[in-house]
């Protein structure tokens, strides 16, 4: 009865079922695109057309964008498993649980993140970014949005069955450091400096991020079972 | 005596700042001493409510 | 000092003297500093802010550390008395972070002429405010205070973990965007007149902090166990 | 193969049950019978795990000699009040995603689909299902990979009498491969079992 590749075995499983559970709900992967697009089409709006403002401002408003929506579309990434009794049967299972809840992060990632990755390459055109700093921003986008999807999954396990604003609420300051080094790949490749520095920071913030944070989220995932 | 005390609270045109921070200093302090106690008392009486 | 009763038997005891013994340093330090330290010969009366302002901002990093220890304590071990410390902790950290921007906003409102600046200090002082907004707000939202003191601890360890990398990172965006005017540590080697009142003020802090924390932690104790029976013969008295 | 003694619960200060006895061997069954919050589910999310704080002992064995213990429950089941079918996958995805049928083949499947009669269903939508015919995927679940101690909570509401009738079949002839039962509800069903009434037990 012991098979050998269980726990792959268990990733796979949640990863597909999540990810037909995505595509069969397209509301899971349109609402954070749209989101994102519509938050970046305000600054130009609340900025003005002015071609050489929005063209040094754009890798922010991208990044801000970015942020905020990874975040929202995160929030209720446990709620369904957790209320239909699917959650339990993770942690009943003799496999490690933050594999599992890593499966559901990774999964949640290639819906919704990938593609605001997508939308910001097209928002980079509206809002004039230099076209030689493109590379950088998906770079950093790639890092930047799954660091956010796995702080999200955090916030969404500590409010799990509480209002969805506290949870981007709780995690938002957490996410600073993201926005900071996201911004410092960007302002170098702008100034044509080399930025592979920042880039292995936020490497290894990612590193550390997806053992750390997933056994954090089990942890709180936890709470609700006491 | 009165010199003294006038020179310590004007401080040359800074003394305004300098009191003003010591302001903000005892009230923060102050609210976070008081509001512990005040809900002791009334953890105090609604305990006493129920007796 | 683990069990609740006994914290609580232990500070009824202390706490009077432990309150007298922090106003007594506390307003001697305020007062050899702002009464009879030198005037700095460069900023004037002006810098006497120093002694609200550094031991404020001190006790605002220090406590975090706290909370964060107090917080892996009990995830680990589960312990009680650990997830109420933090509970008590964090609207005094937050306190003492709110007086320390406040008074380096008025200070710079002086000597810069303006209210703020995005200074690294400054900027992760901010944040570090946000992160004890965030750990009272989860807080407050959970019903059962047990889970809710689990729930922060997570928030708690992970704070420490990311408050080193906030400073860093603001020191680094920092230098790529401007290079900084002002830095709050520009005066340099302090003469001892001025050094000596501001370490009587930090331990004067510490102690009101200790104060306040065992004063609030008898509160949150005395809430928790209301109805246990301990509570009931020594809180409420014995006689019915 | 499962051995309680003396079983007790809190939550917040309050007794929820005390002085649990009972014991489980290979092939039997056992009924909780209690009504609602007398505590039933606790009972099966405690010997699970699920919740940490009891006091008492419990005792996993494969083995018939207790002295060879401490199997864990790798090899339970468990069916929840909640019984997990996800409205927008299959029938026949709800069997394959799930605790038991990651490792079945579609052969396997569509026998047990057959066997618990939503064979005409399997590539339908869920939510187009009926509740009981919900309840009769989660049946299959059951037959996907053989286990040694199944817990299900509730198992008999909402489902008619011929739903009823399967459930029984399929726990006798279970029972007969070596699969133990530990079920809960809120009246004795006619299942060959050791049954405890978990209101007398509470009487304070």
């Amino acid at each position: 009865m012991n098979d050998r590749n269980n726990t792959l075995d268990w990733f796979m499983l949640v990863m597909r079922r999540d990810l037909i559970l995505s595509f069969r709900r397209s509301a899971t992967y349109l609402t954070p695109l749209i989101f994102f697009l519509i938050v970046v089409t305000f600054f130009p709006l609340a900025l003005g057309p002015s071609q050489s403002l929005l063209s040094s401002l754009a890798a922010g408003i991208i990044w801000i964008s970015a942020l905020l929506s990874s975040l929202l579309a995160v929030e209720g990434i446990f709620s369904e498993d957790y209320q239909d009794g699917t959650m339990d049967q993770y942690f009943i299972s003799t496999e490690p649980v933050f594999v599992l809840i890593f499966a559901k992060v990774l999964c949640h990632w290639l819906v919704c993140g990938a593609p605001i990755i997508l939308a910001s390459i097209i928002s980079s055109l509206f809002l004039y970014l230099p076209s030689g700093v493109l590379f950088a921003l998906i770079e950093s986008l790639l890092m930047g949005t799954f660091f956010m999807s796995l702080l999200g999954a955090l916030g969404a396990a500590l409010a799990l069955g509480r209002s969805a604003i506290l949870s981007a609420i709780i995690v938002l300051p957490f996410s600073i450091p993201t926005l900071l080094m996201g911004t410092a790949i960007m302002t170098a490749a702008i100034n044509q400096q080399d930025y592979s520095g920042f880039l292995s920071i936020m490497g290894a913030m990612l590193a550390i991020g997806i053992p750390g944070l997933c056994l954090l989220t089990v942890e709180a995932i936890k709470l609700n079972y006491e | 005596m009165l010199d003294s005390l006038h020179v310590l609270f004007i401080m040359d045109g800074s003394g305004p700042y300098v009191w003003l921070c010591f302001f903000v200093l005892m009230f923060v302090v102050s609210v976070n001493i008081i509001l512990p106690i005040i809900r002791m008392k009334k953890i105090y009486k609604e305990g006493r409510l129920e007796d | 000092m683990g069990s609740p009763p006994f914290f609580y038997r232990w500070s009824t005891t202390f706490s009077p003297w432990l309150a007298l013994l922090a106003v007594i340093v506390f307003s001697a330090g305020l007062f050899w500093g702002i009464g009879f330290a030198p005037t700095d010969y460069k900023q004037g009366d002006v810098y006497r802010i120093i002694y609200i302002h550094v031991p404020s901002a001190i006790l605002a990093e220090s406590i975090y550390v706290l909370m964060a220890v107090c917080g892996f304590i009990s995830m680990v071990w589960r312990a009680k008395i650990a997830g109420m410390l933090i509970t008590s902790a964090a609207p005094i950290g937050a306190g003492f972070t709110l007086i320390a921007l406040v008074t380096g906003s008025i200070w710079g409102q002086f000597t810069w002429g303006t209210w703020w600046v995005w200074d690294a200090r400054l900027t992760s002082t901010l944040i570090l405010f946000f992160l004890y907004s965030a750990i009272i707000g989860l807080h407050s939202s959970i019903e059962n205070k047990a889970k809710a003191d689990r729930a922060v601890s997570i928030l708690a360890v992970l704070g420490v973990v990311i408050v080193p990398i906030i400073k860093k990172s603001v020191d680094w965006w920092q230098t790529l965007h401007q290079s900084s005017t002002f830095t709050l540590t520009s005066s340099p080697s302090m003469s001892p007149d001025m050094y000596q009142p501001l370490f009587v003020c930090v331990l004067g802090f510490s102690f009101l902090f200790i104060f306040m924390l065992t004063n609030s932690l008898r509160g949150e104790i005395i809430f928790r166990e209301r109805d246990k029976l301990w509570v009931k013969n020594q809180f409420f008295g014995q006689e019915r | 193969m499962l051995k309680v003694v003396n079983l007790e619960c809190h939550r917040s200060d309050e007794v929820i049950f005390k002085d649990l006895n009972f014991k489980i061997d290979r092939g039997d069954n056992l009924e909780i019978i209690g009504s609602n919050g007398s505590g039933k589910t606790t009972v099966l999310r405690l010997l699970l795990g699920l919740i940490p704080s009891f006091s008492g002992e419990i005792h996993w064995s494969t083995s018939q000699d207790s002295s060879k213990s401490e199997e864990n429950y790798t090899s339970c089941f468990y069916q929840g009040h909640q019984i997990g079918i996800k409205p927008l996958l299959t029938a026949y995805e709800n069997l394959k995603f799930s605790t038991s049928g990651f490792n079945s083949s579609d052969d396997e499947i569509a026998l047990v689909a057959k066997r618990v009669g939503i064979e005409g269903f399997l590539n339908r939508r869920s939510s187009d299902l009926s509740a009981g015919q919900k309840k009769r995927i989660a049946i299959g679940r059951w037959l996907l990979k053989d286990f040694n101690l199944y817990l299900l909570d509730e198992p008999f509401t909402a489902l008619d009498d011929k739903g009823v009738k399967l459930i029984e079949d399929i726990i006798a002839e279970m029972n007969s491969r070596g699969s133990s039962f530990l079920i809960t509800g809120h009246r004795p069903s006619r299942l060959k079992s050791h049954k405890i009434y978990l209101d007398q037990k509470n009487e304070r």
